[in-house]
């Protein structure tokens, strides 16, 4: 590996760093994101190098940081806000369904909320409660928020520079499990990654395996792992979660006539929903195998002694795809 | 053994009786035409607003509206002691504050009337728009706040917020943070008595709303709100403040809220009658218009004069709404994201389809 | 139509008041409820008759107020809390997520948390921004969280019934467009309804349209209109998102082989997601046509004046309907 | 015309200097043994739990833990003065408070071992459970006494909160209603000076936080919160005013995070280490066993035999908690509702099977 190896918070680091020098607009907020570096050190040494007008220590109030945020944003700032755990993301969401998804459509684009609220989320690091939630789906739903997760270094950083570079609201989602899981190269080049397609991770042609998040890393795996088996899996990591590129999704199961949707989420109304409504709606026929689903189930994260428990693991998606393939009519 | 960590007061400005008499000597610097006139005559026109707007809804022309019956001295005062480019974050009773900043009078009926293109005018820079929910507004005016001080610009942010809801957190972790960080803000309360239903007296026990200030750790302050003369000591005061970065205020302007909580209310079902007769010897626009009788800066002939333009203003500004042509269907989607993305944009596509099915089937515009 | 046919709204203060007769821990909380009976009447008379101890004015706080129940039904209370408009129920979230829900779950059933909060939802009333709001997926997709939609006056009454009675949280949804569309006869005799059942308002072989809310009223409307046309449709009211009776679902498409799907909230994720998806997992091969939703679209609800141009119609049923009867691969 | 509508102030508390010494004539109630000796030996306890819950933790046999180091007066003392009726509505850091209620040591280790079951013991009564998010636990406080005052029951509710949680909507809006509806209930903020990384004083600006009760209206003092005898006092005082229907109170009691935040915690990187070390000097325990010394209430040997016996009940706290087993697979899907609906009982079917399959793997129970 390369001194350029960094692992996908280095390039969440990195991706704020570049934006903070490049964009005298671009402040960060959040609590214990100053001399702590954040809790997860994603913001580690940026006050140092940026100060305290930049990179901001905010009193302890969700509501607020959000609140905030979106009053900044109308001013042409572009805060990029962190949210310690997605479970502590619930008092920021009247600010942002009520006010950042609307304020250039309440003002027929007078002003706008360039805004940025980043969160780690997703369990399997032995968290307290409320440390490992999955709730993705309660943000995709909301018309004018862009829902973005990274599943590598190097879309990390594009796309962090890309919702930092964008005039909509984003909120940047980042799967905490995987912070450190790998390094691999990213070049600090500035270049930011689109945030209305998918990327496809391996080509195949018999079942299309689509996932995002930390769960891309066992989706991987078992991708390997049936590549053994003489499965030939397509991995797309959807990235994006609204607007979602259906278009790719489609092509590809149009290809491969099957496909895995896996998620950390819960099931009832996750995400998967979405995509496997919308792949069964537009080729019901060019279907070989119904759409099936991995995700966490309908029950409440539990503490970390139980965590894994909950996670869907390589095992329930290789039981999945198998099924999956030997399925006739 | 006890020591005193602490000690704070709140204090009432007030120049004129209920009927516009000095309550002591006058201060020098109320005495003079200025700014009283033009005051008088903004709080006249944004009456002559009101009612044009209530008899707009009670024909069908236009749906809920929020009467500003009651608030016209804090929101002249307030809105006339503001720069140019200092910001308004408004709540949904401060038409006379947006009229003052430059907001045309027709677009004020277009977004009572239920269309968005109401908070789109450039004339409103870059203060907030309209929206419903309640105390958010305070958040927003503290980050437009903190954009200002990281710019380095020397301007004051106003926000204004209801008795009610000073309850919402929103609210509270407002007047911290503005606090911690002396923002540049100064928050109105525009403390009406009311919260729909429910009085002042059961949001909070405390004897006034402004000691809610000295929690946070900043100046609070009564004001009466429907005295021209003490809003514009207090206000000015603090908007200077303000501006001279030596941090925010938070008033409590005392006035009544004369009209039902909006056109779809009906305070008759919960607000004795006479509490409501005796609050109208109190209010605002008499009150000042007794001052300037009684300084000789106003009279008879004046009056008649001014109602007749404004009436004619107002008339001219319905008008002009009425002849804005629809939006089209396209503009639902468009303005969400700063480019349609490809799959709402096919949504788009079907709507306008729809539309045109919709109208060929000899139906309105709408409905 | 006899003297005891009422309106829904009627139906949910009926309910209300045979609650706070029959059990004294009953207790409404919320803004303007007394005295003035709440925006929409459906408190009134009830303060004037059980007191201001049983029915009582909150302060201007919807986080305090379901905080306050959530507190309140761990010591046996039963607390009935309005929030205004389900536009304000933001604030109520946090307490939602990660208390209500979770109280029996956290103290393995040492704690209960038996509170229901009840909004007026959807649009169609020339109200405000934000007071036509169909957000419902945000909470469906919570476990632990029950959410109960009715679309009649008696279902309003035997499900309000038995939401008050369950010892779980349960949100329930008010579709106020039709609140005082129609009356019908509801006897006051304080049966309850069940919380995990569909209700299959109209029998058909063709095809199964599933709506819940205020669209039923549409949903009912075109399957008259398509009877004329021949087209025999069976009518399910889902009625409770969560959980869902998917099996009631599953065996009517199972019948008909074709489906419509028809909700107000956005497409992009909602809960028509969740059931078709579910719908063409379990069987593919029985279907003889995709199945479609007619949903809102992924945008802001419009300012009042072009709420007509966000609902779907009763045309825009017909026309997903009879695409879907004239399918062929 | 300026008149004053309001005037507030807070108290602070505090007896014992930094070293034990009384600071002035000590009132007799505070004189003898009882309750000194039991607080200092439940104190003692409290840090010995400490101490072994970090070390288990280190070893790797627990989770991330919160320390309560620098809070043992104050958990204490408030647990102690507790009615059995009276509930507790604690936060993450009371472990000390869940003791002295009843619940058993070995449930404590459960807990923060990442096992529900940890807050199902019946010997918890009606007091809440452990729950992480900031602050709502002041407004459960509220709503729990509310039902009390419904049922007529004269019994106080007790809830604590850190210094950054009072910059927090819940919390402001809990004290509100708890004036507006003079609830029994006593807010005491543990102001251990660190939020985390965040210090004190980027919270608020206001000298004592205390002062947000009278924001509220409600009654507010400081104490230190290193001083048993003061926080016996203070939160005495207020436990009965609650009970007697007399209202709420906000107490601050002033203290210091000795320890990191948390396990996965490291204040080195942001707190000086002399500030660590001034705080060391005031610490409560040292203080407390300096003034029974001081009385002739207390001796080396007496510390000695309590150090060991406290030891051996920690200990084996440890050995009973280590002999509960595992949840079953059932246990994630049960309690989630009164009855496990239909299809989640599906779901649970299928985790067992693979929780089964897992286990032939040859895998451990548990990853
Ligand atoms: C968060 C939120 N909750 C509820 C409402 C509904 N609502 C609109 S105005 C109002 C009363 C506001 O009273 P107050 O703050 O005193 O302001 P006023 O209308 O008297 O000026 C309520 C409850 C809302 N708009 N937003
Ligand atoms: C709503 C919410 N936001 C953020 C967190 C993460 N968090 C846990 S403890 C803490 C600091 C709390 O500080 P303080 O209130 O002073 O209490 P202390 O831990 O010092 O006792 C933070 C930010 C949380 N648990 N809940
Ligand atoms: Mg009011
Ligand atoms: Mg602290």
């Amino acid at each position: 590996m390369s001194d350029n190896a960094i692992t996908l918070l280095d390039a969440v680091n990195l991706a704020m760093a570049r934006a903070l020098d490049e964009d005298p607009n671009v402040v960060l907020l959040g609590e214990d994101i100053g001399a702590n570096g954040g809790v997860f050190r994603a913001t580690d040494g940026l006050q140092a190098r940026f100060g305290e007008r930049r990179v901001i220590d905010t009193p302890l109030a969700e509501t607020m940081i959000a609140g905030l945020s979106v009053g900044m944003a109308t001013q042409g700032i572009r805060p990029v806000a962190e949210i310690q755990f997605m479970g502590f993301i619930f008092p920021a969401f009247e600010h942002l369904v009520a006010h950042a998804a609307r304020m250039r459509h309440r003002t027929r684009g007078r002003l706008s909320c360039p805004m940025v609220l980043r969160a780690p989320f997703g369990g399997g690091i032995h968290a307290p409660e409320h440390h490992s939630e999955s709730t993705e789906t309660l943000l995709a739903h909301i018309p004018g928020l862009r829902v973005v997760i990274p599943s590598s270094p190097a879309r990390a950083y594009g796309l962090l520079l890309a919702a930092i570079r964008c005039d909509d609201p984003v909120v940047f989602l980042e799967p905490k499990r995987i912070y450190r899981a790998s390094k691999t190269l990213v070049e600090d080049n500035g270049e930011a990654l689109p945030l209305d397609t998918c990327f496809t991770l391996r080509e195949g042609n018999d079942i299309t395996l689509i996932s995002w998040g930390a769960m891309v890393q066992e989706t991987l795996m078992a991708a390997d792992r049936l590549a053994d088996e003489g499965v030939s899996c397509e991995v797309i990591d959807v990235a994006t979660l609204n607007p979602i590129d259906h278009a790719t999704l489609i092509a590809s199961v149009h290809k491969t006539g099957r496909c895995v949707i896996i998620h950390e989420a819960p099931h009832h109304g996750g995400m998967g929903a979405e995509i496997s409504a919308t792949l069964s709606e537009q080729m019901l026929t060019s279907l070989q195998a119904p759409v099936r689903r991995v995700t966490g189930d309908d029950t409440v994260m539990p503490y970390y002694r139980n965590e894994q428990l909950y996670l869907p693991d390589v095992d329930d998606i290789l039981i999945a795809v198998r099924e999956t393939m030997e399925y006739s009519g | 053994m006890h020591t005193i960590s602490y000690q704070g007061e709140i204090r009432l400005t007030r120049y004129l009786n209920d009927r516009g008499t000095p309550l002591g000597e006058m201060p020098d610097w109320a005495l003079g035409e200025q700014p009283w006139v033009g005051y008088y005559q903004q709080m006249v026109l944004a009456r002559q607003f009101d009612t044009k707007a209530i008899s707009l809804q009670r024909t069908g022309q236009m749906g809920t509206y929020a009467s500003l019956l009651g608030g016209e001295a804090i929101d002249v005062v307030c809105a006339s002691l503001m720069q140019t480019e200092d910001v308004l974050v408004p709540y949904y009773r401060n038409h006379a504050m947006q009229m003052i900043r430059g907001m045309p009078i027709s677009q004020l009926f277009l977004y009572w009337g239920g269309d968005e293109r109401g908070s789109a005018t450039p004339e409103m820079k870059r203060d907030l728009p309209n929206a419903v929910p309640i105390a958010t507004q305070c958040l927003h005016a503290c980050g437009v706040a903190t954009a200002l001080k990281l710019r380095g610009e020397h301007q004051a942010v106003l926000t204004m917020i209801g008795d009610g809801g000073t309850s919402k957190g929103d609210f509270m972790e407002a007047i911290n943070v503005a606090g911690a960080w002396q923002l540049p803000v100064v928050f109105i309360i525009n403390n009406n008595q009311w919260a729909i239903s429910v009085p002042r007296s059961k949001q909070c026990i405390a004897p006034t709303l402004a000691q809610k200030a000295l929690g946070a750790g900043i100046r609070g302050e009564q004001v009466d709100g429907n005295d021209a003369i003490a809003l514009h000591e207090v206000v000015g005061q603090a908007l200077e403040r303000a501006r001279a970065g030596k941090g925010p205020t938070v008033i409590e302007a005392l006035s009544y809220r004369l009209s039902d909580h909006t056109t779809a209310d009906d305070a008759t079902r919960y607000r004795p009658a006479d509490e409501l007769k005796a609050a109208w010897v109190r209010e605002p626009v008499a009150r000042l218009r007794n001052w300037l009788h009684h300084q000789g800066l106003w009279d008879e002939a004046r009056e008649q004069a001014w109602q007749a333009e404004t009436k004619q203003l107002i008339e001219a500004a319905v008008a002009d709404w009425q002849a804005i042509p629809e939006q089209t269907v396209d503009e639902l989607y468009d303005d969400l994201y700063a480019e349609c993305p490809p799959g709402l944009a096919e949504q788009r596509e079907q709507a306008r389809a729809r539309q045109q099915r919709r109208v060929q089937k000899g139906g309105k515009h709408h409905e």
